[in-house]
């Protein structure tokens, strides 16, 4: 847990910003700072691991004051990503994920082979290890950064605008490497970012901040989607915040009917289309199991009667969710999204998303 | 000049004590081939004795050589005594050998002494071009004196410090203008920069551009005979008597052959030097 | 002017090595000498001068300032100021040399450490490096390629100003050119200058060398640059 | 200081064919005359390599080891060669000496330029001399003066040397004091040759804001 | 009208960078070409202004093969904007645009008059004329790239990832801003993209390129939604392609009802909330006029009772949708959604975005 209380920084200049800021992140879980550029971000993120120091209030890490703590000591035990993965030219992959290891004195060995375990886990090739990091994409520098960051197991992890470098298809996937890996380690992260969709899709809990470092609401995705605390965060959240927030709403309530005789299915009863005078027609298909409320909806739209195919991780056709039937459940949970709460202690397959998002 | 910094020289290779053949003796030689050709004949004899020898050739003026020897960091250096006592006593009036010995004797400072000069001299000269002698009608530097005024005289840049005077107070011979052309001053001659240059008797350049060199009949130059300057402190018998025996054989013809030898037909200053001494039995 | 070869080989083959003090051998090992150990001195001089003027930027300022007026220095009035400090001694060229190389190197150092990007310094602090090990490790092996630069530079122009030297008696091979000069004889002034040439040639080439063992890490970005 | 005094204070220094003022402009002379020559080999060799990329590293090679030509042997040479006489023989050793800064520096500025904004020039229909002169040249600008100042210093503290071989300038005073021991014109030359490079690094920084577009000074 | 026929590109090193690609990109439409990485957009655009010239096959311009004509002649007619703007770092803002104008020797102050007058058209205030470059922000400069590319007012203008380097929020007012601009110019604009998104929302037409540089699909951005050609483009498209396609049907179709009884108004009959028990609860509201249906489905998702209000300009309520009209226009329109054309001769106010989009 990392808590904020009153803090606010003044920089020399005068500028104030990060104005008596209070909030907490909870231990295990993604807590992402949003907001418009210049509204503090970077400053309330630094000040935890004492990059900047605060000019008054304090920062609890676990009920201690960070202030009480040798700052390399303390930054030793928290992980830090940035943009441009801030990676040192000067050494090979593994040296460089196994860069805290070798500050904290273990012996090389061991700690080259925790480097590898680490590059693993985040999805690269072994045979990357070897190389430099002007040798990598944007999108692997990135994935070392985390894996750097990760390299001493610490408990707490820093990540300023991590993937905002990289184009939006490699990004999409570092988001989901990230979710992926944080189901299994279950660190307390914090993660700065100015893209709404991306704090809604990673946050456990999203604090947004308005310029001059002041927290204009703090929330989990669905809350914040639902309840827009005022006009600016209404605004910061931009469109379709009822469809969006339908991303939480996981799909498995839906009573399904059997699936209908006008659809058109292969030997597999994989769904092949709806029959019509003029030829098959396209559908939709959401997994009941995996997807959310959201792409249930699509799969309504895409189908011209308005009828959701529901389908196995296979991809059979295992029941139909009608419109009326849709919007049954829409109404019953469009408004009241389930909260959607850390659980560090369940353990996700590693194929499946933790999430309900669509 | 103010205070001279090359007298606070500390060298780091002063001999550690007061004579005696253990210390190693430093044999400099002033910055043109005559005098390297003697440095390296003094050191190559001295060698031939045993004694510890370092060559530090070609270092640079008389102003500059001067105060190494005198604080020790050189310890043999082949002199002219003319040009020296001129150096150490600029109102002195000494023409010939002995009279200039004798002044050198006077006036040098304690922990500097000179060897028995040599026959050989060197002297500095007043040198034009043939056509010019010709069209003056100059033989001698009392020609020169009485047509100097037109002239452009030309030399090593210490020349017009060290001579100026000394042409008004012999000869009443004043120039348009004095040039230093340094190493080029035969060059210079040649190619009509300057009209009259100094050049040292002994220089094969005199030969070779077909250059007169103009009699002293004043004795303005004064008697140069080659001769050591020596460090007293760093020379012990042998060092003296090995010198002394070198200058014995060293005559102005020997020196004007030994440095065609160098300048003209490219033979080595150390060779040259070697070929000597064998012939002589000095090795 | 006359028909003096360019080159007499024959001089060449009884000089190269004959005992003497003036031997091509000789002034080439003394050359080499008075030419390097500036670099290595201007080099442990540069780093923590450098360093400190990365550091503290008003520092850089005059120090920069004094580096240039030195530098436009000849190199023969530095040499002559000294002689009557260290006489005949190599020190005379090489404490000159030392500061023509601080010139060059201190400017390089500064340069390099501001190359080391902004995101990598940070992510040094981040990580839990304390100052001293953060220069060591991060700061410096990343500003190598730059200071390098100004290492080879520095390296060739020392190499080739010690023959001026050669005016007040130490010159390595510059010696040669005196020689060379007085005796109107080019062989030796030829000699001195490819020797010279060659022995820079050479030692760019090492040190570019020693940069590509260095720096494996920037060679494709120094081929793309 | 007592030197400084000597020099400046001495009123026949400066009057005369070998007083200041005549060896200051004598100086000038051939600094300029180098430098304006090296200028004028270098700057459109750079630009040329720099533009067409081609032979680039012939040229920081050669120029590096150019560098590596020792001025003072060079001249002997030149002079034993060609004779003395006249001012060429000086000449030759400054050029080789001010070229390599300047062709090093005009290539690397011009190549240096970010491919984007070639593109773009050439996007825009601009014709290759156009996009050298109005785009390249313009961004590279304060490399090819940084080129040009090293390289203009160098010569104005080179240039002494021409003393060695009987010719004029400042030198004349190191050269001929170092002969006489007469520190003062040692010291009082070099204040002197310091004194020109100074205003040579001042034209420098004027020129700088002069002809420099504050859009691309800000950029480095 | 922009035509590629039977267009390679073999790169002298082997790589096949476009292949055999033809298609057509109409006068006065924005034709977006969108594909993975390396997928040969750049090198198909920059045929066409021949910075590269095809290996073999045909590009039109009217019926003019490019090849015939002088390159740096073809190119002054031809806008070319890219991703970091490119402008001369050493002229002023004005100057940068006044480039072409220069070129084709236009006297100075007409010139500059006209560079005035694009700055002001692309949204750029004029004191930023006499600024250099470095003193704008990205998005500032990106303006200006626009405003240089149609200084010389080419009737073909290439954008080459135009906005990929400014933030999400800037990216989409640039967009907005081309939009605008494009509704008075009706240039021929020939688009690259990595981002599918962006292509939708900017392009008339789009071509999905797959790596090699082979064509994948070309269809106006409602089609290609519902009817992708094969699973590359589908899976390109990504998730939410049925709600997506609801942004090309415009809402002016749905059947209004009263304002019920249980909506509260202010004075202004503006819409406060929907009363209950515990208070006032959300609303959501969409603008028949302007607004898509994607615009009304989101506005019924946030109404607890699943009624969108219709609001007037002025955000005044004027009617509700409730979710059984709202379900009968998305049964009508949800599969076949009207075909976006181009209309070059239709004026649109310039308050008011030319699109359906939501
Ligand atoms: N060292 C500094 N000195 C003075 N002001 C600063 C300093 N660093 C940041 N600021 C100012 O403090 C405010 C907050 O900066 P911060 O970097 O925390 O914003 P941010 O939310 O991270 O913005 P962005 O999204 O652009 O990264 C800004 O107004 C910024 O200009
Ligand atoms: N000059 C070149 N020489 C060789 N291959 C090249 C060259 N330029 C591009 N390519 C290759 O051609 C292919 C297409 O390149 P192109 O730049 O057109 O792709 P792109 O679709 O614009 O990609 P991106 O989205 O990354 O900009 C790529 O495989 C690329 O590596
Ligand atoms: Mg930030
Ligand atoms: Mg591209």
């Amino acid at each position: 847990m990392i808590t904020f209380e009153g803090v606010t920084k003044r920089y020399p200049d005068g500028t104030v910003a990060v104005d008596d800021l209070s909030l907490q992140a909870p231990t295990g879980a993604i807590t992402v700072f949003v907001g418009p550029s210049g509204c503090g971000k970077t400053t309330s993120l630094r000040m935890i691991n004492r990059m900047i120091d605060a000019t008054s209030g304090r920062i609890l890490l676990d009920d201690q004051d960070v202030r009480a703590i040798d700052p390399p000591t303390l930054r030793r035990g928290i992980g830090y990503v940035i943009q441009q993965a801030g990676l040192f030219p000067h050494r090979k992959i593994v040296d460089n994920v196994a860069t805290v290891p070798y500050l904290l004195g273990w012996d090389k060995k061991k700690a080259r082979a925790r480097a590898m375990e680490l590059l693993e886990l985040v999805g690269l090739d072994s045979k990357l290890a070897g190389r430099y990091p002007f040798q990598l994409s944007g999108g692997q520098q990135q994935r070392v950064g985390v894996a750097r960051a990760l390299a001493a197991d610490p408990p707490v992890l820093l990540m300023d605008e991590p993937f905002s470098a990289v184009d939006p298809i490699v990004r999409a996937s570092l988001q989901e490497e990230l979710l992926h890996l944080q189901s299994e380690l279950h660190k307390t992260i914090v993660f700065v970012t100015h893209d709404i969709d991306e704090a809604i899709k990673l946050g456990d809990a999203v604090a947004v901040l308005r310029v001059g470092g002041r927290l204009a609401q703090m929330a989990d995705p669905a809350t914040l989607l639902s309840e827009p605390a005022d006009d600016f965060v209404r605004e910061f959240l931009g469109k379709d915040r009822g469809i969006r927030r339908l991303s939480f709403v996981p799909a498995t309530g839906i009573r399904l009917g059997s699936v209908p005789a006008d659809l058109e299915l292969d030997e597999d009863t994989r769904p092949l289309g709806w029959r019509s005078d003029g030829g098959l027609l396209p559908y939709g298909t959401f997994n009941p199991e995996r997807d959310s409320l959201r792409a249930a909806l699509d799969a309504a739209l895409l189908s011209p009667n308005g009828t959701a195919i529901a389908v196995d991780g296979d991809g059979r056709a295992i029941g139909v969710a009608t419109r009326d039937v849709l919007d049954e459940a829409l109404a019953r949970h469009g408004t009241r999204p389930e909260k959607r709460v850390p659980d560090p202690d369940r353990e996700v397959p590693a194929s499946d998303p933790r999430r309900a998002e669509s | 000049g103010g205070s001279d910094p090359l007298t606070s020289a500390t060298p780091s290779n002063a001999p550690a004590s007061s004579g005696g053949t253990s210390a190693k003796v430093v044999v400099g030689s002033f910055n043109f081939p005559e005098s390297i050709l003697l440095g390296s004949i003094y050191a190559q004899a001295l060698q031939a004795k045993g004694v510890t020898v370092e060559e530090k050739p070609n270092i640079g003026t008389r102003e500059v050589v001067y105060d190494q020897v005198k604080s020790g960091g050189l310890t043999v250096v082949p002199e002219y005594i003319g040009s020296l006592l001129a150096f150490v006593d600029k109102t002195s009036t000494a023409k010939t050998k002995d009279e200039i010995v004798a002044g050198l004797q006077a006036k040098l400072p304690a922990e500097l002494g000179v060897l028995d000069p040599s026959e050989a001299q060197d002297n500095n000269s007043l040198t034009v071009t043939k056509d010019t002698a010709a069209k003056d009608k100059l033989t001698t530097i009392e020609d020169l004196a009485k047509v100097s005024k037109n002239f452009v005289v030309g030399g090593p840049p210490e020349f017009k410090e060290r001579q100026e005077q000394n042409f008004k107070d012999v000869y009443g011979m004043e120039f348009k203008e004095w040039k230093p052309t340094g190493d080029t001053t035969a060059d210079a001659i040649k190619s009509g920069t300057i009209q009259v240059g100094n050049v040292f008797t002994t220089d094969p350049k005199i030969v070779l551009n077909d250059l007169v060199s103009l009699q002293d009949t004043k004795n303005a130059f004064g008697s140069d005979n080659v001769t050591p300057l020596v460090y007293k402190a760093g020379v012990d018998d042998t060092v003296t008597s090995t010198l002394n025996a070198v200058s014995a054989k060293l005559t102005t013809d020997t020196l004007l052959s030994l440095m065609k030898q160098i300048s003209v037909d490219k033979a080595d200053p150390p060779v040259v030097a070697k070929d000597w001494l064998t012939q002589n039995g000095l090795l | 002017m006359n028909d003096e070869p360019l080159v007499r080989w024959d001089w060449i083959a009884r000089n190269w090595d004959n005992g003497g003090p003036s031997a091509i051998r000789t002034l080439l090992e003394s050359h080499v000498v008075m030419a390097l150990l500036p670099v290595v001195f201007g080099l442990l001089i540069a780093l923590p001068l450098g360093v400190a003027c990365a550091r503290w930027r008003r520092l850089y300022q005059p120090t920069a300032g004094l580096m240039n007026v030195v530098y436009s220095l000849p190199s023969l009035v530095l040499f002559s100021i000294f002689l009557s400090f260290t006489g005949l001694t190599q020190s005379t060229v090489i404490i000159p040399l030392t500061l023509f190389t601080l010139a060059i190197l201190i400017p390089a150092v500064v340069d390099g450490l501001g190359s080391v990007p902004e995101h990598v310094r940070q992510s040094a602090v981040a990580m839990g490096f304390r100052p001293l090990r953060r220069l060591l490790q991060v700061e410096l092996p990343v500003a190598v390629p730059v200071v390098l630069g100004g290492l080879r530079v520095a390296t060739v122009s020392s190499i080739s100003l010690v023959s001026v030297g050669a005016l007040i008696g130490q010159g390595g091979l510059g010696n040669l050119f005196i020689d060379g000069w007085q005796r109107q004889f080019p062989t030796p002034i030829v000699v001195g200058i490819v020797l010279i040439v060659l022995f820079a040639i050479l030692s760019d080439g090492l040190l570019v060398l020693a940069q590509r063992l260095l720096t494996p890490w920037s060679r494709a970005r120094r081929s793309a640059a | 200081m007592n030197w400084l005094i000597d020099f400046f204070g001495t009123a026949a220094n400066w009057s005369g064919s070998d007083g200041i003022p005549v060896r200051i402009l004598e100086h000038l002379e051939f600094s300029a005359a180098a430098f304006l020559i090296a200028a004028l080999i270098a700057v459109p060799l750079g630009l040329l390599i720099g533009h067409t990329g081609r032979g680039g590293f012939i040229v920081v090679v050669t120029a590096n080891a150019a560098r590596a030509l020792p001025t003072l042997g060079l001249l002997v040479l030149v002079v034993l060669l060609i004779g003395v006489g006249t001012v060429l023989p000086v000449l030759i050793p400054l050029v080789v000496l001010a070229v390599p800064p300047i062709l090093v520096n005009t290539y690397e500025g011009v190549r240096g330029v970010d491919a984007d904004l070639r593109d773009a020039a050439y996007g825009m229909g601009l014709r290759g001399r156009q996009v050298l002169f109005r785009v390249l040249t313009p961004s590279a600008l304060p490399l090819i003066l940084l080129g040009l100042r090293l390289s203009a210093i160098q010569v104005v503290s080179t240039a002494s040397v021409a003393a060695f071989v009987g010719l004029g300038g400042l030198g004349r005073f190191i050269i001929d004091g170092l002969a006489t021991k007469t520190y003062s014109d040692v010291i009082g030359g070099a204040v002197l040759i310091a004194l020109l490079a100074l205003a040579v690094q001042l034209g420098f920084t004027v020129l700088d804001r002069v002809v420099v577009s504050p859009g691309v000074r800000q950029v480095r």
